[in-house]
């Protein structure tokens, strides 16, 4: 057990110093020291936000679905979080930020001589980290709801959260990784966040196959609509919030304030105008303005600007945003064509829009702003774009691949699915002996 | 004694209430239930699929009445339910052979109301 | 595209040099700019829980009106969000914040060249103000439901946070307007936005009338009641959360913290005052304590205590709040007595008690605490309450007649009110073709 | 009325200078009085967090009872937390903090010439310790749910929040209690919040009885599900959330950012522990893996993490968590077997793992965090473990006897609990003449 | 045979239940009601305005049994369901012209129960 | 005619649909209900304490028909609603006195679809 040096010991339990100690204690910081107790405070409410954001995906992924899995989906909520959280602190830490090679790092585990590559608390870093790993985690959970395992839901969460996300994060955040090496440039995780937790369900539900009733014998789609839209609002909400962490506290520093002033109105705005564009595709295509698909699009529009929040100008974000909302409109569409059962939308919000965002680098994106090469849009030409598509093309490949062979080990093993029977009645009453409404007069005839 | 079985669109519950109470039919009871008949269900659509809704949202009425108060118990309930337009409804009557108040014991007729 | 000069590049994707850049960092920064870093996080963190806000309205307007009308409130407020960030960033902040005349600004459109009134980055200033347009086109939103054209309701939300709201906010906020050289004292939005979305509503409802069902054919009301508590009860702690970013967020400055603490408690002491306070007055006067009326209470005290929350100490903000209980049960007989429709109480917890909290500043409010004029009770006379008085007047009424045209134009053209058929089958199916509650009973016979 | 020497005016309505003296600002700032500023603005944000958990309580305490009692829960938690800020201030704070004995203050009424033994401001400084205030009076409504009459849980806040807290916190944390002079160590609560709210909760619940058909006629227990699971997920995502306010805010001060983000990972870790060990703890019992357990399991793991979360490494609270988690079940069972009725888990949630995070600190602590004495497990023997046993003893001994006492006093006088009929019926139509699910089919046939 | 279909205050399900199992009668329907009956509603007020509530909830029982066990079965919905308070609820008999259990093809008396 | 009243497993509800459709029978109202039958209910856990769920979800159809379409109605039914295993539900036929449709004011035998 390591110790840490503090500069002050707690005072609340220690009579009769105390005014004195918690007043002497200002003038004992000196500036360095202040402005990194202010990025860390900064870091800290950032990975606080980023925590909220669990719940932002319970609501949505619980919303989207119908009642009688509503239970199922927020045990794999807690619990993804939850082995997520210890897991990349025994192991993910160590693989991701460790010193090693290019590939993987293999330092630091259980935090022990754990590198810290930011400026800030090494404890506020991985609390960050291990929330955005959670996050990664946890998208999986929608896109393959309603017909996994709850056991082998489990099993996938330890694989993600301990090696594949970290391996991915390492490429490209770990200042080691072979990727960053290039000038890949993905700020907050539109790749390594969002694509990995979209690809990861990508692979799940091609080995899971679709929901019972979703598609028609003649392989039409058909709806089955999710049963409480309050609720899965209350989570878009949670989640554009606590993208007010992602993104800006991607930053990691707080300085004079410029930088994630940009970012979180760069934020704001991509989401506004996914759910704009969202809305109107929809809209035009349909007659209708659809809520599911506005608030798909605004989740569009945030994953689309996470990896260019701090690369690009308030327009740029907008029109990042505007494409974002036409991207996942077209591909739920898109899904339902060839026939991959996606009950929440995840893949679409977090797979293609993340590829999406990791794109709009390479064309938005400002050397001024810290980028390595102006993008195409500024004349840079294809230099920036291509290194993005090659990063986010060996990302997702990685993951899918890798994430293939655990579902593949899963299903050989424990099997991914539930039975028939389970499915029909909800997997609430087999896999849990409860129900989320008890009392209520629920349909379960769909 | 009858029980009169009615299908009515949920939005007309009260004015049929109304109508009933005015023929001093105070007495009913009443369930939530999805129909189908005549009227063609609405389209929704939900992320771009379209669904069919044909079974729609109706109320089931369940009134037991003495043979006196059947004739005034349909009127009622056709002057409340009525608008003319595909989707009102349809009114059943079933013989009741025999009606238990559980509070007082009482039986048959005296029961009913 | 104008180029921001950053300190700073960001690092993260920047290898090798990762370590010693981040270290440098803080070195590189003096005391001046560690303040403008922090001031300006803290107005990020406010516009962050100014935006959850949008949630909490969302919630609260939804558990207050019926279920088959749900999914038609969610997508305004997603939308009127949308709308208002994208507008405001486009005009809105402009027409607000820009040089111009006492009565509008006329420069920094798109924020290109935008005069900054703050002290911090003009992005984070940006939006915590377009937060606050947000809140003041949705507040319409929950008076108008349940039977306004969601078309209409776009177009709405386009007329008041391009134009209506930032002339308002000119006028108290800009530094430049007529109302805040006479020394009116709004410090976070009794008026500039509580009464603002309060009497825009109130217009609207006029020319909408009230919900089929909701007075009897002798004009008696009758309740019409909300499907869902809880989530109403949700909205509300999301609300009052929120407002601790609203109100202390307004003093844009941290400084050595006492200013924004004061704030925080006063707010604090006036929602709880207020809660408890239409509590008692309802229990009194119909036998029962009344959770929906308890909690437009707690609101109440919220809304009143906006204006005067930095200018009076705690005793006066439980005063203030007390009475604001009051008005805002009085508030809903009244309007039930007038027979003027407003499901889920906007106008007079925001209309009314905007008021309300405008004139306290000029009973209650310091000079001590930076106020024109010392209160009516503290001994200064009538002045800065005429000043009050007038601007709340002033305000009221532009926004008054402005939105009365503005609903008049889309009554003539569009129609505001949907199809009586609509009304009864709900707006969700007819306007958006799909159901809040898939798959629950739930009793449409009112 | 005192005033506030405030270093800078408010400069939002006083035109024409607002440029320059916004700017000006930083410059007047001395780093001591950043310092300060940024140490008030951190307890501020951890104040709102602390507040927030009121909303988490709610949705708890809602989600695990019968629909027909939800309106009545809601009540109680906006209430106690409105009566809690209100007494608090009046009179709480001084009992607490006021200079006195080491059993009680006796000065600050109404915050008048309060003591301050912070570093931040005073109002920042009430409004944290008010939050907590409110969090202890709100634990009790969910132990006392289904059956107590609302007027009686009035009387009952009354007293735990003007009195029974108070002293407790003074013997803990005033810096002047007999408690704290031992080197008692609580650093964010266990004992002073968590337990205090558990034991007066058992108090309470073994004056009130069980809820009808909790027990069979033989006395066998009976589940009496929960009417909303994913009001209650949401609710603990939301303590898990507002927690990071309540343990790293209770430092009082940011300082170089190490501190507090050794106690936000710790926080995290043991929440995530905690929800694992009750999961498979459950799991194994019973064969299924509970929702409603593993929830409970994340709130023990937080409750006993609260009291040495600052004393502890991360590993550390790792096993903490573990052992919470596998506490709580046992807990429930163990008020199953003794026939006590404890509808939401409070009891085992704050009261055991109150104790159990108490003790933790003489087990696990560091002297080198700033414990008086090394913990048992790192050689300190007994010393710690045992000052922390008479601690936890002595204080949920009070809170025990004096909240009997005052339920005692409530039941003689008004009586605690509603008729039979009223139970069997809903204390929301009896109590507050209202539904919690209006138009909703639910089933009141247990 | 004979169809019984009973409104009985929700609360006192449970207790129904015994007494019918007691009397060996274990096949029930059961669905959720409001019912309108001699029973006043009570008065619920919300946001300031009373409403009257004058549907309460009310639980559905529809049993079918065999002539014989008629009688028992009245006995124990009556046994179960009363409490002497106005609201207790009323039972009626309906004849059963056929029954059928759609896993074996019984039909009549024996695929009853 | 006759009022034909089934209790079905909830998720067979479409597939009982399409076979009524395939005989022409399109009318039908269904409602939520809860069933206590031949089939044990499954033990759910709750926090630790086991309960036997023994009402469990049924739907139940409601069909009028006129007495040539009896037959098929109940052929229908059982196409749709068996699978072989406990808990598949019966199917009760009582006589139907008369019927009217609410919008036409039509009776009898004509009113029925
Ligand atoms: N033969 C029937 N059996 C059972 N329910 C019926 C029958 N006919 C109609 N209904 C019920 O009545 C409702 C209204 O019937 P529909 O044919 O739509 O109305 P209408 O003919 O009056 O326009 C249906 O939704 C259904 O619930
Ligand atoms: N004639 C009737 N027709 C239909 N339902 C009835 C009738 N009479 C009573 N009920 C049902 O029985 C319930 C109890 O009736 P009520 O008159 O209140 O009880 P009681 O007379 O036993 O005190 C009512 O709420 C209603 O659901
Ligand atoms: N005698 C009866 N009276 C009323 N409802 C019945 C009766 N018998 C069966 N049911 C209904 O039918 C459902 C299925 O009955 P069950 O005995 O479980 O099925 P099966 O015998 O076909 O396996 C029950 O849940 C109940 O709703």
């Amino acid at each position: 057990m390591r110790f840490l040096r503090l500069r002050w010991l707690p005072v609340l339990f220690v009579p009769g110093i105390l005014l004195i100690s918690s007043h002497a204690l200002a003038a004992d910081l000196t500036l360095d020291e202040v402005v990194r107790g202010l990025d860390t405070l900064w870091v800290l409410i950032a990975a606080f936000l980023v925590f909220f954001m669990q719940a932002g995906f319970g609501m949505v992924e619980a919303g989207f679905i119908r009642a009688k899995n509503t239970v199922n989906i927020l045990m794999k909520n807690f619990i993804d979080y939850g082995v997520a959280s210890i897991m990349f602190f025994i192991m993910g830490y160590a693989f991701m930020f460790g010193n090693g090679s290019g590939f993987i790092g293999t330092e630091g585990f259980g935090l022990s001589n754990a590198p810290n590559p930011s400026g800030v608390s090494l404890y506020a870093f991985f609390l960050f980290q291990a929330a955005f790993c959670g996050a990664a985690a946890t998208i999986v959970a929608g896109a393959m709801s309603e017909r996994m395992k709850f056991r082998s839901y489990l099993m996938y969460t330890v694989f993600i959260s301990a090696v594949v996300y970290p391996i991915v994060g390492h490429w490209v955040w770990s200042g080691a990784g072979w990727l960053s090496s290039m000038g890949f440039a993905d700020f907050a995780g539109s790749t390594v966040v969002h694509a990995t937790g979209g690809f990861a369900a990508l692979a799940g539900v091609l080995f899971l196959g679709p929901r019972i009733g979703k598609f028609g014998p003649d392989g039409s789609p058909r709806a089955v609509p999710g049963h409480s839209l309050p609720l899965a609002a209350l989570g878009v909400f949670i989640l554009w919030f606590g993208w007010f962490g992602f993104n800006p506290g991607s930053a990691l520093a707080v300085s004079n304030g410029e930088k994630i002033a940009l970012i979180a109105t760069n934020t704001n705005l991509a989401a506004a105008a996914g759910a704009i564009s969202a809305m109107i595709t929809v809209w035009i295509k349909y007659g209708k303005p659809d809520l599911s698909m506005t608030m798909n699009g605004a989740l569009a529009g945030l994953v689309a600007i996470t990896a260019p929040c701090a690369f690009v100008m308030p327009g740029e974000a907008i029109v990042i945003g505007l494409i974002a909302g036409i991207i996942v409109v077209y591909g739920v569409l898109f899904l339902d064509y060839v026939r991959i059962d996606d009950p929440v939308g995840a893949i679409p919000v977090h797979g293609f829009n993340g590829v999406w965002g990791t794109l709009a680098v390479g064309l938005f994106g400002h050397r001024s702003l810290g980028l390595a090469h102006e993008g195409l849009f500024h004349g840079g030409g294809l230099t920036q774009l291509g290194i993005q598509a090659l990063g986010v093309a060996a990302c997702t490949l990685f993951v899918f691949v890798s994430m293939s062979a655990v579902f593949y080990f899963i299903h050989s093993t424990f099997g991914l699915r539930v039975s028939r029977d389970e499915e029909l009645r909800g997997l609430d009453i087999d896999e849990h002996g409860m129900e989320a409404y008890s009392g209520f007069q629920v349909f379960t005839t769909q | 004694m009858k029980l009169v079985i009615a299908y009515i669109r949920p939005e007309r519950l009260n004015v049929v209430k109304q109508e009933l109470y005015k023929r001093h039919i105070f007495n009913i009871s009443v369930t939530n239930a999805l129909g189908s008949g005549r009227q063609r269900g609405f389209v929704e659509s939900y992320r771009g699929v379209e669904i069919e809704v044909n079974l729609l949202k109706k109320v089931r009425l369940e009134i037991a009445v003495n043979d006196e108060f059947l004739a005034p118990t349909i009127e009622g309930i056709k002057a409340g339910a009525k608008t003319g337009q595909i989707g009102d409804g349809v009114i059943f009557v079933v013989n009741l052979e025999e009606c238990i108040r559980i509070r007082t014991d009482e039986t048959g007729s005296v029961a009913i109301g």
